[in-house]
């Protein structure tokens, strides 16, 4: 037996619950729990409040980047100084035919032609629709046809906002005379860079961060994963271990032009791999991404209770087959927050692709990882440095594009996240 | 069975662009010249401007002449002695130099600001850490540095000290303010560095404010800020004219006129440098390089982006270097 | 031949090696009818699963002949430039060696139709001779990799018997995977160091490392314009400002927002609302940084400003560390609300019934008992926010200036490290000076800083955990 | 110590789901201070889920939905009014698993005590911390390693920790679920000593599957099966004389 | 069934530390198919540490360190040599703590079949799993829910279901720390019939502190104390006539 409870001890009556001195702790303890509570629905709703600003005033300026300003214009092509025959635009050798012709000043002089004085007021660009159209029925060579071209920058913006003085006064005289409209602007949807703010597109960013995204995520999530699960699962603990891991959070902290640097110096002088390609540019990001996800991985890995790893080694699963099977599954929804929060702000990167050429102005979206690319959030970034008033509403417009970039891939994470979430 | 391999470390893939790199004064203007190129030569792939600025640009035009380095390198300031030895010494040997314009440094107020009026030597008084050497700048507001000034906190924005704006600033105008002592230009003779010391080091207590490189932002800061004054590119300013107006310096409004006749202090020539050897590899590099004359005349497209017009004589001569392809010689270079 | 058709064609050698080896495993394999080592009638069963003799097999095919190709693709560039010099067209070439190597590679690149046509005339006679070399040589190098997938792949088939260690061969191939993988972050941090080092070293020639580790003044404009070295870069005024603004301010904002919404969401929100707001948080790293940039110089910064005149705080400027600071923080909320999120939530039930049951509130349950068990995850997404925020530079130069102030008034301008080295190393100024070089000097000294900081967050995190179970 | 017979809790017509599948069928029960209840039946009869729904634990498994009434000095818990953090104070628990907190085995026991302020000085914490260990049997195997990790004990321990966690706060009810499953002859004498201790002032629900055990320490036995309440009286009479086959099967082992 | 009599099992002189504390001394044991062995002694006196020494379950434990010589038909299971993962499908652990997987109940049982290719069809996996229920006496309460997560059984349930998960590999040894913990006694009964069943083709050692399980299933028992192995003999023997006044003190339970 043990020692004798003491007999004070015994005599210990049930706490009194009721007791003033408790109901005014409980009182205390409730409103505490109450207070806590609200600070966090206020974290919550602080946070929250700040993406909803961020989004809403995104919106609001980028919403007309979506839209264009587009001008009526009756074009009476057989009495245009054109010389080519519909047929030959048939065929092969089309391009070249297209090109024998000066649209620019066709394009002009149906303008002024059919606006007079306000057919300044087309853009600079818009022969480029006049071209396209043709290309796509030469038949129209033949017909007199009303063909809605795009309106210089200076009109559209007196269309959306304010503009100068004499282009408000154009677009009141032209809207009331049924000429202008504004239309969707599918153009910015499918285009690429350029240096008028009517003709500018994002579709070239957007597939060059398509690539360079992929390219990251290929390395670093299969590379940050292994590492992870070799440090949390298999790794001695060691002062080894230990320094890799101050390593890997250490190289999260690394400024992220410095893996530009490193970028240059080993991908481009040593590897010679092509300048402003989407490869090197993903290769780059996913040296910045891994420590991210590696770190995330192994919280996730850790929080993984070992009874269950107990089970599965009890009747004979390998240690491999101990990770891959169980572990792995269970840790997953962790190391998708790291690979989130890691991708995302990869997507939101700019330094590091200054070094290895990737803010440049490059007019045709990328065919492939090692062609040129741009990618989104450079292509915002030289767009706000543009002169041009109407490149305002396109990089608001450009970072909406982002963010819904931003949002599906996540969503594709959030999905699998949700999916492999257990509690045990 | 891995001839690809062997030929990316043989270093350089097969290129049908041009490329160029540097400043990024520069970039709208060969952004534009580029576009012009791909419509006026079907077929041609768009060119691929890189903004580094001008200083990484040279490092990277300088490294080799080949496929995998660039073709042109744009820049807001002439080559340095340095990185021309640079590019000899990797075997870049025929440069073609050609100055495409010129940049105007405009100073702007807010449409609600006090409306200053300046001189080089108010800007110099007001913002040299150590005007005409007599000791730290205790100035506080504009009337502090002349009473016809307003009284008002001196807030400047401006472009930082690593940007090749900076330089011109310098160059053009807080120099200038300084000479107005005959004793700086003496001491210019005797002691070249202090001088530029005391004549362009600018102030540090926070009334000159580095802006990056974002001109717009300087805009914007302006109309949050409507008592400061901004120092940007011209071209900034012609497009803002709805909410700012331009500070004239010494009586000289910042018209399009004025800076292009020089007239109003601060503009500096913007120039591209071409590799010659990469004259015939390169496909259309020497129609890219032509098309600029086409384009920097007054009234053509690169004015009416902003840029400033050479003098006649000027773009005449630089025309017929880009059309002969006169090697550059480097002995007057700095 | 191709690379890529040679390479497809080893990847399909493979596939039939494992297909096959699988196959004859399960053809050797008794039916299964006993327990883990042996069926009833005392035959031995397979050591490992047919799978993994199948891989065992695929391993063998692929991993020797692809080896070759990597291996035969840096040399093979040798060999067939020696082949082309033993051409009479060689005897051309000039004697000094860079002007010969030029001309080599240039007909090479056309020889391999990567170039269009030569700069110099005299590589044009080396272009066939290169051509047939190449040729040459490339079906060599194909013919020895798939005489190699053949042996490997006949090697390991013969090892296939019931009682072959499979499944421990192939898992310690997976186990060097792993190896590999966690030795690419240190060789990640070395080509760091290596890219930091050598360039740092040139500028603390020029540089006294102890006026640059301790002096009080870093004037950006003669670090860049060259009014001399003396008094120039004293990085102190930088640190400071990285750690007023990364580590300060904007850990003052994302602290406690992430935190508690990590804790909101975890214990007291609808698991719906929890589902939808985590992702939706992860959108503020994600945005685009020239965005918090303009929000924090345009609407926030000139806010304070005024603020800051209102409360009497007379030397108050429109960049302040305290606007690029809070935004910052908004910035890197999910970075710690996310990974204490999932920390929190991971911990067993059976904790949180345990404290719940002695009659604990929900937040005494998770002061006391959630968050010491989720320790390493809270610190490890604080830890990876200070990092983020350290390594912001647009937000910073839009909002808090350039200028290199050190000082404890956050409504005064600051700079951090980062921003520094962005301006110079991005500036228009000659690369080989001081200027430039202090950039490398700044991120050396800055990645020691942060390697300390990250020593003492690890001892923290294995004194202070608890670890259940 | 005769005490007032009114119960101290009581429960009517309580139903209890996991998601669709019901595990308490209308189960009515009264519990009071001066019996031992023993709670029997075969394994997954629901005994726990009944005990749980005692305290209100079952509020932390989000499939689990309780109907019915149970009452606790005659008000309700599951009414909107209830403080659940009181209740549970009040309700303490020992659960079928052992689940230590991963912190030292002195700050195990002292946490209770702590967040309800029972001790105010460190010295009568430690009397607390200690009285409990004791009478939980633990005492002496742990007095030397109280800074070890509660974790770090072998499962028994375990278990006589928890024991020792739910009576360091006094409450007035214990609920025990199976707290002598993992437990050796002696430690299990010195756990049923100190319900014989409590009872009386306590009100006693003990979970076992060990009949003897029931036998031992129990005056009221409820016998569960299927998650009903097949039979619920006087100890000696469930086991000498039930009423229903079932329970007598059980009982004597011919059920299953 | 009589069979060899050689030893399945056998250790010598095995020490195993935590960190300096020494938690089992010097023992030395013989474990065979012909008899099932039981464990038994006071909480915390090293049994579950010495069970998991047999399977070299303490190597997850960082702490953990064992010296000495145990083999499986004479072959040293801590020589460098031997195939870890083989080991433990040979010599297969039910644990103290029911610890299932947070994976459905089919796929708690249908895990080690399936790693060990027991299985090649669908069918004969739904076989397996079925008989493994079955023997481990759960297939009647979970047949129609094969699909629900483990986790969410009854705490005696999950202790079946951990035991179904062992024997469903067929070990050669099967190690049982307090299998029947949580388990009512018609549970029990169905184990220790599994038990009996087992017997002759399997050696089994399984830990207790149900005298009279041990009494009932063991034909061997070792009673340990303080970390030592005080007394290994006959079950009959060390019931009736222990030779160490300890084993007498505690199986008559005045020990203590
Ligand atoms: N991980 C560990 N670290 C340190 N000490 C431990 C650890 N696990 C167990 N111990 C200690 O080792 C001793 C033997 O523990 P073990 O779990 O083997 O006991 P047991 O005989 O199984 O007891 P029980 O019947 O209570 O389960 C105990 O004193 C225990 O506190
Ligand atoms: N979280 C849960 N979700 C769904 N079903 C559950 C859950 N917990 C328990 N059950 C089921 O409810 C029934 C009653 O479970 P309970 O745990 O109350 O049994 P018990 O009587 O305590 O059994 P044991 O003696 O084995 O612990 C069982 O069929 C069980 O499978
Ligand atoms: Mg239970
Ligand atoms: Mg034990
Ligand atoms: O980019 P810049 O060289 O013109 O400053």
């Amino acid at each position: 037996m043990n020692a004798p409870i003491p007999s004070t001890e015994r005599r210990r009556a049930p706490t009194d619950w009721k007791g003033a001195d408790m109901q005014k702790r409980i009182a205390a303890r409730y409103s505490s729990e109450r207070r806590f509570r609200m600070i966090g629905l206020t974290a919550i709703l602080m946070s929250a409040g700040f993406l909803a600003f961020l989004l809403i005033s995104m919106l609001h300026e980028g919403a007309s980047g979506f839209t264009r300003t587009e001008l009526a214009v009756r074009v009476d092509f057989p009495k245009a100084p054109i010389v080519i025959d519909p047929a030959t635009l048939r065929g092969e050798g089309a391009d070249a035919v297209l090109a024998s012709v000066n649209w620019q000043a066709l394009t002009d002089q149906a303008a002024t032609g059919a606006l007079g004085q306000d057919g300044v007021w087309i853009a600079p660009g818009a022969w480029l629709v006049m071209r396209d159209a043709v290309k796509a029925d030469p038949s129209l060579l033949q017909k007199s046809v009303t063909l809605s071209l795009p309106a210089s920058d200076d009109l559209d913006i007196a269309a959306k906002s304010d503009g100068s003085p004499e282009a408000e006064a154009a677009y009141a005289r032209l809207d009331k005379a049924g000429i202008a409209t504004r239309a969707v602007n599918w153009d910015f949807l499918t285009s690429s860079d350029a240096t008028d703010p009517t003709q500018v597109g994002i579709w070239g960013a957007f597939k060059g961060s398509l690539l360079t995204m992929a390219v990251t995520l290929l390395l670093s999530f299969p590379v940050g994963v292994l590492a992870a699960l070799y440090l949390e699962e298999y790794a001695p603990r060691n002062r080894w271990t230990d320094m890799i891991e101050v390593s890997i959070n250490n190289l999260a902290a690394v400024p992220s032009i410095i893996f530009g640097l490193l970028g240059l110096a080993v991908f481009l002088n040593v590897m010679h791999l092509p300048r402003s390609a989407a490869l090197v540019g993903g290769m780059t990001l996913a040296l910045m991404t891994m420590p991210v996800i590696v770190i995330a991985g192994r919280n996730a890995i850790k929080a993984v209770p070992p009874s269950i790893r107990d089970a599965a080694l009890g009747i004979g699963a390998s240690p491999i087959q101990v990770v891959f099977h169980h572990v792995l599954p269970l840790a997953l929804p962790g190391i998708m927050t790291g690979t989130i929060i890691g991708m995302a702000r990869a997507l939101g990167e700019t330094a590091p692709l200054l070094m290895i050429g990737m803010r440049a102005f490059i007019a045709s979206p990328p065919g492939g990882i090692t062609d040129p690319a741009t990618v989104l959030p450079v292509q915002i970034f030289l767009w706000s440095d543009e002169v041009s008033k109407g490149f305002v509403e396109k990089t608001s417009a450009a970072i909406i594009v982002l963010l819904l970039f931003l949002l599906s891939m996540n969503s594709i994470a959030i999905y699998l996240r949700n999916k492999f979430e257990r509690r045990w | 069975g891995c001839g690809d391999q062997a030929g990316t470390s043989g270093g350089g893939s097969a290129r049908d662009q041009i490329r160029a790199v540097g400043s990024s004064t520069v970039y709208p203007f060969a952004t534009a010249v580029a576009e012009q190129f791909v419509q006026n030569n079907a077929g041609m792939k768009s060119p691929i401007i890189e903004s580094t600025g001008t200083g990484a640009g040279m490092k990277l035009f300088c490294a080799g002449v080949g496929p995998q380095h660039p073709d042109i390198e744009n820049a807001s300031r002439r080559m340095k002695k340095s990185e021309y030895e640079s590019c000899l010494a990797n075997g870049v040997k025929e440069i073609i130099e050609i100055q495409i314009g010129v940049d105007g440094l405009a100073f702007a107020e807010s449409n609600k600001g006090p409306g200053f009026k300046l001189t080089p030597e108010l800007v110099y008084k007001a913002l040299a850490a150590n005007p005409f050497g007599k000791g730290e700048n205790k100035a506080q507001t504009w009337a502090d540095v002349d009473p016809s000034l307003p009284k008002v906190a001196i807030s400047v924005f401006g472009p930082p000290s690593t940007s090749g704006t900076r330089d011109s600033l310098s160059e053009l105008i807080l120099e200038k303010g300084c000479q107005s002592d005959p004793a700086m230009k003496e001491l210019k003779e005797k002691d070249e560095k202090a001088y530029k010391e005391t004549c362009t080091r600018v102030r540090e207590d926070g009334k000159y404010i580095d802006s990056g490189e974002n001109d717009n932002l300087i805009v914007s800061k302006l109309g949050a800020n409507p008592n400061s004054v901004g120092i940007f590119g011209y071209s900034f300013l012609e497009e803002n004219r709805a909410t700012l107006k331009d500070i004239p310096l010494n009586g000289v409004e910042a018209t399009y006129d004025n800076v292009a006749s020089g007239k109003y202090p601060g503009a500096r020539p913007l120039y591209i440098y071409v590799k010659k050897a990469h004259m015939q590899a390169i496909p259309g590099l020497q129609q890219f390089v032509a098309e600029f004359p086409k384009a920097w005349a007054p009234g053509g497209y690169l004015t009416k982006r902003g840029m400033v017009a050479a003098t006649e004589e000027t773009r005449a001569k630089n025309a017929e270097v880009a059309t002969s392809l006169t090697v550059m010689d480097g002995a007057d270079l700095k | 031949m191709n690379g890529v058709a040679i390479v497809t064609l080893i990847l399909g050698l493979g596939l039939v090696a494992w297909l096959s080896a699988r196959a004859k495993a399960v053809r050797l394999a008794p039916a299964p009818s006993g327990g883990a080592s042996r069926n009833r009638s005392g035959r031995p069963l397979l050591h490992s699963l047919p799978v993994y003799h199948g891989w065992y097999a695929a391993l063998w095919v692929l991993a020797p002949a692809l080896l070759f190709l990597v291996i035969w693709a840096n040399v093979m560039p040798g060999l067939v430039t020696e082949r082309a010099l033993q051409d009479s067209a060689a005897a051309a070439l000039p004697i000094d060696a860079m002007s010969r190597s030029a001309i080599l590679t240039e007909a090479r690149n056309v020889a391999l139709g990567n170039a269009q046509a030569a700069f110099d005339p005299r590589a044009n006679a080396l272009i066939e001779p290169y051509r047939s070399a190449h040729r040459f040589y490339s079906l060599g190098g194909a013919l020895a990799a798939l005489m190699l997938a053949f042996a490997g792949g006949a090697f390991a088939f013969t090892r296939i018997r019931p009682d072959f260690r499979a499944r421990t061969k192939v898992e310690r191939v997976v186990m060097s995977a792993l190896l590999v993988a966690s030795l690419i972050a240190i060789v990640t941090t070395v080509g760091i160091v290596g890219s930091l080092l050598w360039e740092s070293l040139r500028f603390f020639a020029m540089v006294n490392p102890f006026d640059f580790l301790f002096g009080l003044k870093w004037s950006p404009q003669s670090a860049a314009m060259g009014y001399g070295n003396e008094d120039a870069f004293g990085a102190v005024p930088l640190f400071w400002g990285t750690i007023f603004i990364g580590a300060i301010i904007a850990m003052f904002v994302a602290i406690p927002l992430g935190l508690m919404s990590a804790i909101y969401l975890t214990q007291y929100a609808r698991p719906a609302a929890r589902a939808w707001l985590k992702p939706m948080l992860e959108v503020l790293a994600g945005v685009p940084t020239v965005v918090y940039g303009y929000f924090a110089a345009l609407t926030i910064a000139p806010n304070l400003r005024d603020f800051a005149a209102w409360v009497g705080i007379s030397n108050a400027s429109s960049e302040s560390a305290l606007a690029a600071g809070l935004v910052m923080g908004v910035m890197i909320i999910p970075f710690v609300s996310s990974m204490a999120d999932d920390s929190i939530n991971s911990v067993p039930q059976s904790m949180r019934d345990g404290s719940l049951a002695m009659g604990a509130t929900t937040s005494e349950t998770i002061k006391q008992v959630l968050i010491p068990a989720a320790l390493p995850g809270v610190v490890g997404g604080v830890l990876l926010a200070v990092s983020r925020a350290i390594g912001e530079t647009m937000i910073v130069v839009m909002a808090a200036g350039l200028a290199a102030n050190l000082t404890l008034n956050p409504f005064a301008s600051v700079t951090t490290v980062t921003t520094q080295i962005v301006q110079l190393l991005t500036g228009d100024q000659e690369f080989e000076s001081a200027k430039t070089l202090a950039a490398f000097a700044l991120g050396l000294v800055l990645f020691v800083v942060t390697l300390l900081l990250n020593i003492v967050a690890l001892h923290v995190v294995k004194r202070y955990r608890e670890a259940y179970e | 110590m005769p005490q007032s017979s009114t119960p101290k809790m009581s429960a009517r017509n309580v139903n209890v789901f996991y998601g669709e599948k019901q595990a308490i069928q209308n189960v009515s029960i009264d519990v009071d201070t001066d019996n031992v209840t023993a709670f029997i039946g075969p394994s997954g009869c629901g005994k726990s889920t009944f005990l749980r729904t005692l305290n209100r634990m079952n509020d932390t498994v989000a499939s689990a939905r309780v109907e019915g009434e149970i009452t606790l000095d005659g008000e309700n818990i599951y009414s909107s009014g209830m403080d659940v953090v009181q209740l549970r104070a009040r309700v303490g628990m020992v659960f079928q698993k052992p689940n230590p907190f991963p912190k030292s085995i002195y700050d195990n026991i002292a946490y209770g005590p702590r967040i309800h302020g029972l001790a105010s000085a460190k010295a009568d914490l430690d009397v607390i911390v200690e009285s409990s260990l004791r009478r939980a049997g633990l005492w002496d195997e742990v007095k030397d390693r109280l800074k070890d990790s509660g974790t770090a004990l072998s499962g028994g321990q375990q278990q006589r920790l928890c024991i020792g966690r739910a009576i360091a706060v006094e409450p007035e009810v214990i609920l025990m679920d199976e707290p002598c499953s993992a437990l050796d002859p002696i430690a299990t004498a010195k756990i049923e000593e100190l319900i014989h201790e409590l009872r009386g002032r306590y009100a006693i629900v003990i979970v076992t599957h060990n009949m003897q055990q029931a036998a031992r320490v129990s005056q009221r036995t409820a016998f569960f099966h299927l998650g009903t309440l097949v039979e619920y009286g006087s100890t000696s009479e469930i086991f000498t004389n039930p009423r229903e086959d079932r329970t007598k099967d059980y009982i004597t082992g011919r059920y299953g």
